[in-house]
């Protein structure tokens, strides 16, 4: 209740800054370029770090505008719709853009120490630049209402993504590799999704989302329409890392460079998912037979195929990011099931845990990180007797695990709770067993890495341990606020939570862009 | 600021995390540490006795911790179950702790103050679970005791230890999140509210098939009642030092569990929905089978404590099947047997610790003749087996009792068989245990060995003499405690 | 008191008992001889003991002609018959005994047979013979 | 709960109880002795207090809705709580030369508990003492020390917790039929809860096939265990058998089998304590038939015989303790010719034979005539014949046997002491008792619960019953001059316990090696099992398996392209 109060409050700036959805795009967008040429990397870093929180102060007053009951429409420079771009701020949105911000301002913090050492120097400069790129171009996918818009912030965050996950090549020549499995699907899937959009265009004439879903409310039973409609969930399912299209994901988490790893698994594949979300249900009509048809057939036994089957994976990986980044696509299949029951509680409980799952995953790769940065950890078995080397990551790491479980007093109960209860309200006991199965499944891997950390001595020189290592304490603060973050939002969930179900109302009730 | 029940309802956690934190904090001093220690158990029966005697008169205090959303909310709320149980495991956890000092000095065991911590968390845990005024809240503290109890399990730290840990929290994490969560959430669902209910919250919004299966998820949800086949962490944690394995077996672990069994029968389903439900009827034989094959196992095992790890498993399961026939008298049997069984277990633990300590012997054929150098442990031991067999005039007498009485209806009468058989097996495997220390005669070879007529240190042959004094005791005692139990059976049928 | 004699019948010259107690008799222990018990050391005369099956036929036969003084008007009409009791005695004690001899065959083990060890007083009592 | 204990009258098996209590806690073997005689005086003080039949001292357990009675007098209770103090007093007086606290402790709550169950109102009082008698008692084999006493104790221990916990069972079923704990007459008629009563009381009164504990525990016992065994366990039995069943035919075949069969076991055992056990069982047999009959005169008989029994039967178990005592065994090889040493031993003993076996003059004459002429009323002829046949048995097992191969037969060479003073006091005064009761029978006539008319002293009793002696005497003599009795011999004679001792273990120790095998399959087929499913899962899902294999990423488009078909065709042909 006091954290919903104190946004509020900070909402009365809204005043002084009208301008705060364009703002939120354009100051990362312009900063990113003033970035690399600041060269200097500690400079950059600086820079990076006052943009992404200054982003973050704009989501924020986003935010409180939203929890005050209203929603924002920005006409980009003044051109009305559906001529002009608009951006249009909800309770839907209002959430992605400040998870998206605050992760990365928390990214940030994390990433400079991992940056120094993982990046060669005269990269790094360059290396922000295009982060706070991506991080406009994460930000503008989620703040556009306008379809065509959408694909281009969508391939402006891509391609520095890209490049972004290539540049871990200093570290592993794998990560260019993964890169550019990484480009060629997400071409695909950006190619998919812009022919849906096309096909879009095809049926009503326009791109602005509002007019689109008031254009298709009538004749829904278009060939185009329905083309288009699969075009773009194929699209943006790509881009979600929806099993069995998850395939560039791992590698590229796992070789990524650490503050990339954290900032993609919370917040990149959150933004496509929003996306799904937000033509699913605002563009298209729920209640369309092609939409509960594709819920029934492919959304939601893709989502708990992707439960179970990729937290076996997640189970036999060796390598910990890899693992993580399985255990990424498994909880993506919670929040696409959420989706697919097509109900306000699901679509909150997924939503919620979007949210969640954002706090956790990057608490467990800011965690990893370390661990690699201090003992050169990459397999899990190497983690032994991190509960003595290094006592505070171990102790995040197990606390982020455990919320990752859904162990009560973490987050990550309260969402697989309403998960669970939106499946029952529905009459999907298979979901609830597959939710069963999953979390138990997660008991496995993470166990495997608390096993390693508490129960396992120590690797030792001879009769000497090797001595405890201390983490960086700019690293581990944003660590520990997230770990914070995963109790915080167990006892007091209102905030995500009531953001969450005021969405799925507005998407379900109808309520148009 | 004058005590108040919804005080000492707070208190009940308090207490134990300013242990944990003085524990922690003087944990370079020894006898800080320990006195510190002490001193919180002592506040913390001292609480409890107050809020036992509060509930008693009535008072059924409830204090609101958090609310996460409409219907999810940790909320206390103490009634004459829970306070029973945070008498038992209180006053049993002080003296543990006093054995427990006498143990881990006379060992000269490393990472005390952990070890310590540790038990101050699982005791507040078990607290938790006591006055958990709804299912979430209880899930939570259940969740909170494993966690809390693994170092504790684990704390040997060579390769055993960490197999029966591994064990153990895979076990019962696996089924508190993968049958007993998926149970009480549903039971959100269905009745719009997991806070305890006298006649049982689900009765009404549930059918018999519906209330079958969420019945079936609690009970094997509920992996630390022990039932066959979610019974193996048992045996396995018994890797653990003694003083922990008289915490899981008599004071708190197994104890929460059978007492969460009685709870969900009583205020989750409510009696007579369980009564009338098909699946009880075979969890109550299964209950059965496991009273008799924990028996026959425990005959074949020489490690006392394996022994003793197999006979809880057989005698916790009287109060699941107490629970699961689901008569008044059944229940008042199942609940009574909470009580009379931790006294006489966890003297039963606290001697075969006692005799580890003084000789390191830890097999049941090597402890003939041992009575000799230690009468009064033996002696003890001798009582608690009695104890635990039946026999009048000890404590575990009524509970049997009690349940045979409940058990008169011509479709249960027949699982009296199980009863019978157990009491008879506890004797093969129970009494020669103090028979042949006294009686027998030692090995040759052992008997040369000096350490035979070593002597345990005082601290751990002072408490089950006490416990052992408290199981006689309690026999006459059993019907203010029934009178004191009876407001929470008579909501019943 | 006792109003009968107890029986002391003749013992049986068990074979390898023979020597033991022909030792015994010819060196006469005197000493543990109880003073109460001395008037009455003839009861163990061999002499005795073989005579002993005598008075007690007699006895019997007494009894037994006792029957023919009165009408026994017993439950059954066989206790009329003359001397009932004896011959139901008779036969009943030689079949009791008779039996042992099978019974010991099918039953008899020897003594470690459970293995539980000998149990005869191994702790107790002042044995000063 | 609560005790109204004034201004009533006092239970006095409190009294024996709460000096055993006392005991167990004082050092000082002079305090003890004294409490344990001033014990059954106190008891019997407090049992000559009551005038009135009644319940008295209830106690009242609401929670359960319990109501027990934990002291009812009336003419059964009062007969059989007579002689236990008798046999309580006796049995200390005997005990007075040892030194044990555990046996002085245990003794007293023993006998306690045995009163205490037989003015036990109700079943649930019932199964409280019946326990207790069994815990306490076992600890008078136990302390003999030896490995055989241990293990029999054990065995002891567990037959007899078993008939409390049948009980326990049955006394609840009845309970739940009822409403009422009361212990009346129950009868086969109330079904599994009858049946189960039975069979509990039918342990402790050693039924045929459920008798082996005695045979096996009380030749084991400590030479007094074995007298204070003697006294109680077995007459509390049938106690309760009078109480319950009086009356029910089955126990008169029981019974009639009960006094048969061990006459036979008894002709070559070797051990004379086993063979006053087996003769324990033989006498038992008689008061069961008593029972069974269930007329004033059978229930009368069973009494009567239950209060001789435990004068005499203790009687021959003191001077055999005393054999015991002085020569360290009780085997008929070893023994013979112990007359010269041990007369007085011998002359009690001889009366105490004479007892069991019925002389006239002696206890058992005017005791065991009730029930012969109880079952002779009732026309059972056949049974009558069996016990008339068990009768001369007795007189070869108890009434020859014992003296005869004790202080008689070839001389053992053996001059031991004679036994202390205390014993010879103590089988003096049973001795004494034996007598008087044959004499004034009329004495404890008066004591028995039902009215009765019956004169044991006509003159063709005494007739017929000294013909079947004499004729068995004589048939003893002559068998052994003619060679046809079959000589001591040392050795195990099996019974019915063989069942479990031997079959009974192997059958353990090979289910035992069966299930750890089971177990060790199960666990290799599931091992097995997970391992293959773990091979196949490795196969599809590991780093290195199918699904997570480096794809071409051409055919990564073309699977998107599937992918993409399938939402295709799921878009089209939905409506």
């Amino acid at each position: 209740m006091s954290l919903m109060s104190a946004i509020s409050s900070i909402s009365g700036l809204r005043d002084l800054l009208p301008h705060a959805a364009a703002l939120v795009v354009v100051i990362p967008l312009l900063a990113g370029p003033i970035a690399v040429i600041l060269a200097k990397a500690r400079l950059a870093w600086l820079w990076s770090v006052l943009v992404a929180a200054a982003a973050f102060g704009l989501s924020l007053v986003l935010l409180g505008t939203v929890l005050g009951g209203e929603t924002i429409t920005y006409e980009m420079g003044n051109w009305p719709a559906p001529l002009g771009i608009i951006y249009y701020v909800d309770s839907l949105n209002a959430l992605v853009i400040s998870l998206v911000s605050g992760m990365a301002l928390l990214a940030l913090l994390y990433g400079w120490p991992m940056v120094e050492r993982e990046i060669e120097p005269k990269k790094q400069a360059m290396f922000f630049g295009t982060f706070l790129i991506c991080l406009a171009g994460l930000i503008g996918v989620a703040i556009t209402g306008d379809a065509f818009n959408v694909f281009v912030f969508l391939e402006v965050s891509s391609i520095s993504t890209y490049v972004l996950v290539a540049m871990g090549a200093g570290q592993n020549r794998q990560a260019l590799t993964a890169s550019f499995n990484y480009l060629i699907l997400g071409t695909i899937g950006a190619t998919f999704f812009v022919i849906g959009v096309g096909l879009l265009y095809m049926a009503t004439g326009t791109l602005n989302m509002a007019d689109i879903s008031r254009l298709l409310a009538d004749g829904d039973n278009d060939r185009v329409v329905r083309a288009a409609f699969s075009f773009i969930v194929i699209g943006l399912g790509l881009k979600t890392a929806m099993f069995p299209l998850h395939t560039w994901l791992p590698n590229a988490y796992a070789f990524s460079p650490s503050m990339i790893g954290v900032f993609l698994a919370s917040t990149a594949t959150k933004v496509a998912f929003y996306t799904l979300i937000r033509f699913l249900f605002s563009v298209f009509h729920a209640g369309a037979p092609f939409e509960t048809a594709m819920f029934d057939y492919v959304l939601a036994p893709m989502a708990i195929t992707a439960m179970i089957v990729c937290s076996v994976q997640a189970s036999f990986q060796p390598d910990v990011r890899r693992l993580l980044a399985y255990s990424s696509v498994a909880q993506l299949g919670y929040m696409l099931l959420g989706l697919s029951m097509g109900t306000v509680a699901g679509l909150s409980a997924g939503l919620l845990h979007m949210f969640n799952h954002a706090l956790m995953k990057g608490a467990l790769f800011m965690a990893v990180g370390l661990a690699t940065l201090g003992l050169g950890v990459i397999q899990v078995s190497e983690m032994r007797g991190m509960g003595k080397t290094m006592p505070l990551t171990a102790a995040g790491l197990s606390i982020a695990g455990l919320s990752l479980m859904g162990v009560p007093l973490t987050a990550g109960f309260v969402s697989k709770y309403y998960l669970v209860i939106a499946a029952l309200e529905r009459g999907w006991w298979w979901a609830v067993a597959a939710i069963v199965v999953s979390s138990v499944l997660a008991i496995f891997y993470i166990g495997r890495m608390i096993e390693a950390m508490y129960l396992q001595k120590p690797p030792s020189h001879g009769d000497d341990p090797v001595i405890v290592v201390r983490s960086p304490i700019l690293a581990i603060v944003p660590l520990y606020i997230l770990v914070a973050a995963n109790i915080w939002f167990f006892f007091d969930p209102s905030v995500p939570k009531g953001l969450a179900d005021s969405a799925a109302t507005l998407l379900l009730g109808g309520g148009a862009p | 600021m004058n005590w108040t029940p919804e005080l000492g309802l707070i208190l009940l956690l308090v207490l134990p995390g300013l242990g944990f934190a003085g524990i922690v904090l003087a944990g370079k001093y020894p006898n800080i540490r320990d006195g510190l220690n002490l001193a919180m158990g002592a506040a913390l029966v001292a609480n409890v006795v107050g809020l036992v005697n509060a509930v008693g008169a009535g008072a059924r205090p409830g204090v609101q911790l958090a609310d996460i959303a409409p219907g999810l909310s940790l909320q206390f709320t103490l009634e004459p179950l829970g306070a029973m149980f945070a008498a038992i495991a209180s006053g049993l956890f002080f003296l543990n702790t006093i054995y427990g000092i006498g143990y881990m000095r006379g060992n000269k065991a490393k990472n005390q103050t952990r070890f310590f911590a540790s038990f101050a968390l699982a005791i507040a845990a078990a607290m938790g679970v006591a006055a958990s005024g709804n299912m979430l809240t209880l899930f939570v503290f259940y969740e909170i005791l494993t966690l809390s109890t693994f170092p504790l399990v684990t704390h040997n730290g060579d390769e055993k230890a960490r197999r029966g840990g591994r064990i153990y929290l895979i076990i019962l994490m696996g089924t508190s999140i993968g049958l007993l969560l998926p149970a009480v959430i549903a039971t959100q669902v269905y009745a719009g509210t997991t806070d305890f209910m006298v006649g049982g919250l689900l009765s009404g919004h549930v059918g018999p098939i519906v209330g079958s299966i969420l019945l079936v998820l609690y009970v094997f949800g509920i992996a630390k009642a022990a039932l066959i086949p979610v019974h193996m962490w048992l045996p396995n944690a018994m890797v653990a030092p003694t003083p922990v394995s008289a915490f899981l077996h008599a004071v708190a672990v197994v104890k929460a569990g059978v007492f969460t069994m009685v709870k969900i029968v009583i205020y989750v389903f409510g009696i007579d929905m369980v009564r009338a439900s098909p699946a009880a009827h075979w969890l109550a034989i299964l209950a059965a089978i496991t009273i008799v094959v924990g028996s026959v196992i425990a005959m074949t095992k020489d490690n006392l404590k394996a022994r003793l790890a197999w006979s809880t498993i057989g005698q916790l399961s009287y109060v699941t099947l107490g629970a699961m026939i689901a008569t008044p008298l059944a229940l008042m049997g199942a609940t009574l047997q909470i009580v009379m069984h931790a006294f006489g277990k966890i003297t039963l633990f606290m001697c075969a610790g006692a005799i580890y300590s003084a000789n390191h012997v830890t097999d049941v054929s090597k402890m003939n003749g041992m009575g000799k150098a230690m009468p009064w442990v033996f002696g003890a031991f001798f009582i608690g087996s009695l104890s635990i067999i039946g026999l009048p005039p000890f404590a575990g007498a009524w509970p049997k009792l009690i349940l045979l009485m409940g058990m008169t209806d011509p479709s249960d009468r027949w699982l009296m068989v199980a009863l019978i058989l157990s009491s008879l097996l506890n004797i093969v495997y129970l009494l020669p245990v103090s028979v042949n220390a006294f009686l027998k005669k030692p090995d040759p070879v052992e008997a040369e060995n000096a350490h035979n007529n070593a002597k345990p240190p005082l601290l751990t042959v002072l408490p089950p003499v006490l416990t052992a004094g408290a199981t006689l005791g309690l026999f006459f005692m059993a019907g203010p405690i029934m009178d004191y139990l009876r407001p929470v059976f008579e909501g019943g049928s | 008191m006792a109003n009968s004699k107890p029986p002391k019948p003749k013992r049986k010259p068990a074979a390898p008992a023979k020597p033991k107690s022909a030792k015994t008799e010819a060196a006469p222990v005197t000493d543990g001889i109880h003073p109460a018990a001395r008037p009455f050391l003839w009861v163990g005369n061999h002499g005795v003991q073989r005579g002993f099956i005598w008075l007690v036929g007699a006895l019997m036969l007494v009894f037994i002609g006792l029957d023919y003084t009165f009408n026994r008007h017993g439950h059954f009409s066989w206790e009329a018959a003359k001397g009932f009791y004896a011959i139901f005695g008779f036969l009943a004690f030689t079949f009791v005994v008779l039996m042992g001899w099978p019974l010991r065959k099918w039953t008899g083990r020897p003594e470690t047979y459970y293995g539980d060890g000998p149990y005869d007083g191994a702790d107790e009592g002042e044995h000063d013979v | 709960m609560m005790f109204n204990l004034l201004a009533m009258p006092i239970n006095p098996a409190f009294a024996l109880m709460f000096g055993g209590l006392l005991m167990a806690f004082i050092p000082q073997w002079r305090v003890r002795k004294f409490i344990a005689l001033a014990g059954p005086v106190l008891a019997l003080w407090l049992w000559l207090q009551v005038d009135v039949f009644g319940s008295y001292g209830g106690i009242h357990i609401a929670a359960i809705g319990l109501d027990l009675e934990p002291f009812r007098f009336d003419g059964l209770s009062r007969i059989w709580a007579l002689i236990f103090i008798i046999g309580a007093f006796l049995n200390a007086i005997y005990a007075l030369h040892e030194r044990d606290q555990v046996q002085d402790a245990m003794s007293a709550l023993y006998g306690g508990a045995a009163m205490g169950a037989v003015f036990a109102g109700d079943l649930l009082s019932l199964f409280v003492f019946w326990e207790i008698t069994a815990i306490t008692s076992v600890f008078l084999i136990w302390r003999s020390g030896t490995e055989a006493a241990r293990l029999a104790g054990i065995r002891y221990l567990v037959m007899h917790v078993g008939s409390g916990v049948l009980l326990l069972a049955g006394a609840v079923l009845l309970h739940g039929q009822t409403g009422s704990w009361a212990f009346e007459h129950i009868g086969l008629e109330t079904g599994l809860a009858g049946w189960l009563l039975l069979l509990g009381f039918g342990i402790k009164a050693a039924f045929p096939l459920l008798h082996t504990w005695l045979q096996d525990a009380y030749p084991k016992a400590t030479i007094t265990g074995a007298v204070v065994l003697s006294s109680f366990t077995t007459k509390m039995a049938i106690y309760a058998l009078a109480r319950g069943f009086a009356g029910e035919d089955i126990l008169i075949y029981v019974g009639a089998i009960m006094t048969a069969f061990p006459v036979f076991f008894a002709v070559i055992e070797n051990d004379l304590r086993r063979v006053l056990s087996f003769s324990i069982n033989n006498q038992l047999g008689f008061m069961v038939v008593g029972i069974g009959v269930g007329t004033a005169l059978g229930i009368n008989g069973a009494a009567a015989h239950a209060f001789a029994d435990v004068i005499f039967k203790g009687l021959l178990f003191m001077s055999m303790g005393a054999v015991m005592l002085r020569t360290g065994t009780t085997k008929a090889t070893e023994l013979g010719g112990l007359f010269r040493s041990m007369p007085f031993t011998a002359l009690f003993c001889l009366i105490g034979a004479g007892s069991i076996s019925a002389f006239p003059f002696l206890s058992a004459f005017v005791t065991k005539s009730l029930i012969l002429a109880a079952v002779a009323d009732e026309g059972h002829w056949f049974v009558w014949g069996v016990l008339i046949f068990a009768s001369a048995g007795v007189l070869e097992h108890a009434g020859i046997k014992i003296p005869y191969f004790a202080f008689f037969a070839h001389d053992s060479g053996k001059r031991p002491k004679e036994a202390p003073w205390n014993m010879l006091l103590a089988m003096g005064l049973a001795s004494f008792l034996c007598v008087f009761l044959g004499v004034n029978y009329g004495w404890l006539y008066n004591l028995l619960p039902y009215e009765m008319i019956y004169e044991p002293y006509t003159f063709d009793h005494i007739v017929g019953q000294m013909q079947l002696l004499l004729a068995a005497i004589f048939a003893f003599a002559l068998l052994v001059r003619i060679g046809w009795y079959p000589p001591e011999i040392r050795m195990t004679i099996l019974d019915a316990d063989w069942l479990w001792r031997k079959p009974g273990r192997s059958f353990l120790i090979w289910l035992n090696a069966i299930l750890d095998r089971l177990f060790g399959l199960v666990h290799l087929g599931v091992a097995r099992r997970a391992q293959n499913v773990g091979r196949v899962l490795t196969a599809v899902l590991s780093p290195h398996g199918a699904f997570a294999r480096v794809v071409p990423r051409g055919a990564l488009a073309g699977w998107t392209a599937t992918f993409l078909t399938l939402a295709l065709l799921t878009a089209y042909l939905a409506h």
